[in-house]
């Protein structure tokens, strides 16, 4: 344009009018995924731990995937885990799923004020988890308690910690799914969202700091990369090139609005870390082995001293956001069935049924076997109360713990509080 | 006249006001096509389409800051945060920003925006979804603070917020959405259909910012409560049979010391409630006031009975709040002292 | 690498270490800018004004450039700029310098507090404040005063600010320099760095929610943008498609901390726009030309609708932070002198001699005036008071505009005061 | 024994830590190759290394974020927020987080972290560079706030809060850096080097957190005050004549009640005093607990001076900043009353 055609167009400018993004479909509406764009499984090439980040930028728009719709394990990214390590991951979601079922159970039988589930999206902390060594510290949000599980933290605690009883760890304190266990590497959990991105930078610091070996991993979901942490944590990671591993769990919605909010005009939420020059992966987050094999990648380069990988698991969000929550509001009822990446479970069971180490019947009886441990479990938790029935922790351990040693003023209003 | 839920004469609030204004524009998290998570905005998205009332993304940062923008090009934002605990994000931009351009720029520049939250517990929300927050408002010259106990004030109160020319913090004591709740959880609360300040006028109408209202004539103590705790007060002094003058403040600031000051004078005692924590809470603020101003018109101490210093409990909520026991202990031991 | 070789690596790892950039020189050493990569004027293409981002991602690591080593203006960006318009643009450069320099002489006499100053940056205020329409609202920081001297506010006005006199507009609340004026589209300026970054975009969507033609200009530092408004301004520009410029100073310093600390990892500032989807400039900050070209495409996309343009101008801070900074303590004393990309107003000059509308002695002629201008100014400003002598805003001032009407609280403080 | 500012003194404290205990890491924005806009870590970086003494991005919700991570991770992070007027962008941090982890995760987690900040005005910084935020610290459950009034204290406090295991604001009077000022600013200010409170013992030495300090006997009223004010209070007790007690409070949180209501009770008067804005500011606090503790001791209301309830003003500095005549004027008043 000449600078007198652009003159023109300044002084006689149109009405600005506001672009607010809306998902593709409704509730009413006939649900519609053919704006995401799948590659083929094993389609995306696996770069060399040490790349230079700049030269793959494209892994950022694009989906590592591992199982194909045969259930094959094919590509670069195969190839990492045992038989024996794939049906331990198998065990670990079917475990995931049921005490989700079981949980949610309870709580709408009033055992429990609130519970989050994990339908769909299974395979992110279950997987990321055995890629991680021991020692390694995750800052999770509520939707990753397949970390736990994965990494063999007691049931039983869990569940006390979802019911607020007299054997909750956290002594009542804790809204329910707010686990915490620095044991098993699971930093306590915060209602306030993004604010355990930036804190995971800085426990990756600290280790780097200490010359330890260990390193972190951050979690986040779509809707919360928006907040104003996530920006701190990837400049921090980035400037001083932590050991952290910066995951977010894209399942499509927070609450009720849909991903377009949060990423505005930006692909994909792994183009976020191109900024900062940090290698950006994208995953199929449906996708046991393909999760494993990104993860395995990123927590490598951490250990390695070669900074920290942002990565985006791409899922879905098939249950209700909480027990608070019912999505048919705001997306149509069998959004989830449309969803074209599938589910975890379905697919990593599929896989090793090709690969000739599980069946149908082995899935049902596992499935079985699972469901006793998880009632089982429930009962004995069940059996140190309630939120509102048998045992619970004392007003008196609601004073405890807001500082190491209890100041006067607090200890004058327990004395007043009579406890 | 109208029966309505506090959310619905919120809701109402806003509706009279979008169609009165063009320049009134709601958003916030899950405010636009959802209508809110408390359903505040049920409907607006629809009435008045997707550049009047919209969703946000997740950054009570970006809500606040975007909307002072919008308020000095001339716009009256009336913003929601999802609830008040997750104010803090934003909390630079209010006390920074909001509260200060008219100042700074010596009115070259003004925000009349209205953030509104929902604040308290008494819902099983734990930590993050029962706050209390209101003193880290008042501490700030340049806010107003409100905090309605029932629709009829809700609506008027947040007319004149919308319409103010100033930044006002609305908080909304969640607990009182549905009806009016005393402290007793164990019992059924009324709903606000059956309740008489659930009656609202149709329409415009205000309250004035900065007047307090007598809700209990009394003159054995005067008891200064807001939110929730007015409804736990009057079940205190009912409970107690202590002839106890409610005051219900409903804005804190500006705030009416002037009706404070008559009753405690009448009364010579005075208890102040609320939820909040107690060090620093706004009845620090209320007892410093009031004996600054009636200190030889008191008999006894002024006594504070609050949430404890503790973050809010998830199962030990109702030793938590400050319910109408411990506010008529309070009565009492403030009487006979 | 083989899973059994990743194995054997992630059990024996070695001590993690922390990185922590470090400037190519500190004091005592040579000044060196041969890791600053010049590409030459006129070779960064000029995309259409509705390009589709993704495909010009490469602009946000090349630097626009205009104006050769000869004076001549070159390549596609080139060309906008009669000659009145550029000897308009070399007073105005002219002029703020003329102010700095008599200001800081000012706070040094103990006339005022404080002062901050632009040396060398003078071309990117003042050359961007040309290419905005009447209406158009900056949200600047403490370093672009050239918009107010470019757009024609009274430097007696500015002085009385800077003085805190009995004619200062702000009536003594703000620190010096921190102006405000709504017709000269300059918001009142905020000490917290970066809250002004999303209040911009805010303005912008206000102005798309309002079908007016007007659009904002956000201003910051390379070393804020590691603020959290930087991300909650790109995420909503992102998502809104608000009509804004975001613009980027990188003027290499933020106070004694180089770029590398803000920048981390990412190879340029204007890169942190390409994780937004945002089309991403960056443009020689000591080219007038360069600046106004730039800023004229950018203020055309959000003029047009087509949503933010995010702008990084490489500049360089010759002066001091502010008088209370002293940079010889943190970089060397003839860093500016080697600063590769000249001074703006002798690239300038030189350009207009080339042209022939210009000459060394006009221009000698023209700063003897501007600085009797300057001085005229300053003696009328001076005449209204000066922060410790002579007339002042009152004691009663303070007390005025908490509110738009004071509420009773207030009016009792006053009356304490006595005032 | 050495002479030292109070800058020194602070610096020392983060020296002898840093040499004591590896897990003591210094950061924030300036901090590190520089030593901090005010200097209070000049030559950290050199002694101990890039890794232990750092430059940060310009992010408080980052310092002070990160420094969490390292907390829990167990280091003994030390840092610095510029001015305490750009605390906020990290206020969710410190609120939601610092202040939290121990009580949310019962112990699992704990956040022994230093926050230091500069604070106060009278060096015409203007809005920005002036604040008094104590109030904003002492509502939040979890957190410790403390505002030294010398170099003695603040070497011995910093340690204290160093070495305490949960997370300590340290509020930084900045106008006593390098002296005591007693609010006359016309006057030349006496250097800590001529003053007996900058004799600083070397090495390591603790004061306690929770402890107040009498720094003037009297009967007549007493005043409570802290960091800049415990000059001023002193001045206006010595040009009025009045037999004041003066209580430099030292830590806020835990607040030392004993010496306070000690002393009430003997004079039966009291002054509040401190430069942050009246309203919910911590003398409200103050006021509220001395009138709780010593109701039937006091013989005249407690009297708040404080900064008025604007933003703190440029060219009206001393006309917002509660100078010897403003406290002068309130100990007569208090004591006449
Ligand atoms: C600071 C803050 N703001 C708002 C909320 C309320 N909130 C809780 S979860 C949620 C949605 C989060 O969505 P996303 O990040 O996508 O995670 P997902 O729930 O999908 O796993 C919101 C808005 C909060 N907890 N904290
Ligand atoms: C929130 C906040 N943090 C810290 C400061 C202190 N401060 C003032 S200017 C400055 C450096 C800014 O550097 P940059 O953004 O590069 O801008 P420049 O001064 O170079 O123009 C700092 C740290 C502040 N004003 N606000
Ligand atoms: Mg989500
Ligand atoms: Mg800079």
């Amino acid at each position: 344009m000449s600078s007198q055609e652009l003159r023109k167009v300044m002084s006689e400018p149109e009405p600005l009018s506001l672009h607010v993004p809306e998902p593709a479909v409704r509730p009413g509406g006939n649900p519609d995924f053919s704006n995401v764009k799948i590659p083929r499984a094993g389609a995306v090439p696996r770069p060399e731990i040490d790349v230079d980040p700049e030269t793959i930028r494209e892994l950022a728009f694009s989906i590592i995937r591992v199982l194909n719709r045969n259930g094959e394990a094919v590509g670069p990214w195969a190839g990492l885990l045992s038989d024996e390590e794939l049906i331990e991951g198998m065990r670990h979601m079917m475990t995931l799923r049921t005490f989700d079922a079981r949980m949610l159970i309870a709580q709408r039988q009033g055992k429990t004020s609130f519970y989050m589930q994990h339908l769909g999206e299974e395979a992110i902390s279950c997987a990321f988890r055995k890629a991680l060594s021991p020692g390694d510290m995750n800052f999770p949000t509520y939707r990753q308690a397949g970390l736990l599980i994965a990494g063999g933290y007691s049931m039983v605690d869990m569940m006390c910690q979802v019911y607020s009883n007299s054997r909750d760890p956290l002594k009542g304190r804790q809204l329910p799914v707010m686990y915490a266990s620095k044991e098993h590497g699971f930093f306590t959990i915060s209602g306030n969202l993004a604010t355990q991105y930036v804190q995971a930078v800085g426990w990756a610091m600290a280790s780097a700091i200490s010359k330890d070996t260990k390193i972190a991993a951050a979690w986040i979901g779509d809707g919360s990369t928006a907040e104003s942490d996530f920006h701190a944590a990837l400049v921090f990671a980035s400037t001083y090139k932590a050991p952290v591993v910066l995951n977010i769990v894209n399942n499509q919605w927070a609450i009720s609005t849909f991903q377009g909010i949060a990423r505005g005009g930006s692909g994909t939420f792994a183009a976020r870390g191109l900024g900062f020059g940090i290698p950006s992966l994208r995953v199929d987050g449906n996708d046991y082995l393909a999760v494993h094999a990104a993860a395995k990648w990123a927590i490598e380069r951490a250990r390695r001293n070669l900074g920290p990988t942002l990565i985006e698991y791409v899922t879905y969000r098939v249950g209700a956001h909480s027990t608070s929550d019912d999505p048919s509001a705001y997306r149509p009822k069998t959004e989830s069935d449309a969803w074209p990446l599938g589910d975890p479970i379905i697919r990593l069971k599929n896989h090793l049924i090709v690969k000739g180490v599980w069946s149908e019947e082995r899935h049902k009886q596992t499935e079985a076997e699972i469901l006793d441990t998880v009632i089982a479990a429930q009962k004995e938790a069940e059996s140190y109360g309630t939120l509102h029935a048998g045992g619970k922790p004392s007003a008196r351990d609601m004073f405890d713990r807001v500082y190491a040693e209890m100041p006067p003023h607090l200890r004058r209003q327990r004395q007043q509080a009579g406890v | 006249m109208a029966r309505m839920t506090m959310i619905e004469a919120i809701r109402d609030a806003m509706d009279v006001m979008m169609a009165r204004d063009e320049r009134v524009v709601v958003f916030g998290e899950d405010v636009g096509y959802f209508g809110g998570v408390f359903r505040c905005t049920a409907g607006l998205q629809q009435k008045y389409g997707k550049t009047r009332c919209f969703d946000t993304p997740i950054s009570e940062a970006g809500i606040v800051g975007t909307a002072i923008g919008m308020a000095s090009y001339g716009l009256r934002p009336c913003v929601e945060i999802q609830f008040a605990d997750y104010m803090y994000p934003a909390y630079d931009q209010i006390v920074s920003e909001a509260a200060r351009l008219r100042y700074r720029s010596n009115g070259e520049f003004t925000c009349p925006l209205v953030i509104r939250m929902p604040t308290g517990g008494g819902i099983f929300g734990g930590q993050t979804h029962s706050q209390s927050p209101e003193a880290l408002f008042t501490h700030v010259a340049g806010l107003k603070t409100v905090v309605p106990s029932n629709p009829y004030d809700a609506k008027g109160l947040l007319i004149s917020a919308i319409e103010d020319p100033d930044p006002v913090i609305f908080l909304e004591p969640k607990r009182l959405y549905n009806g009016p709740f005393d402290g007793h959880h164990d019992r059924p609360i009324t709903p606000w259909s059956k309740h008489e300040l659930g009656e609202v006028p149709s329409g415009h109408f205000v309250l004035p910012l900065g007047k307090a209202s007598v809700v209990r004539t009394g003159s054995a103590v005067t008891v200064l409560a807001y939110g929730t705790m007015v409804y736990v007060a009057q079940a205190a002094a009912t409970e107690t049979g202590i002839d106890a003058e409610i005051i219900d403040l409903r804005t804190l600031i500006p705030l009416d010391l002037e009706t404070i000051a008559a009753s405690v004078r009448k009364t010579g005692r005075c208890v102040v409630v609320h939820e909040a924590t107690l060090t620093s809470g706004f009845g620090a603020e209320l007892a410093a006031l009031v004996q600054e101003s009636c200190f030889f018109h008191l008999e006894a101490p002024i006594t504070r009975v609050t949430g404890w210093d503790t973050p809010y409990p998830h199962a030990q909520e109702w030793d938590y709040f400050p319910g109408p026991a411990r506010v008529g202990r309070a009565l009492v031991e403030t009487v006979e002292a």
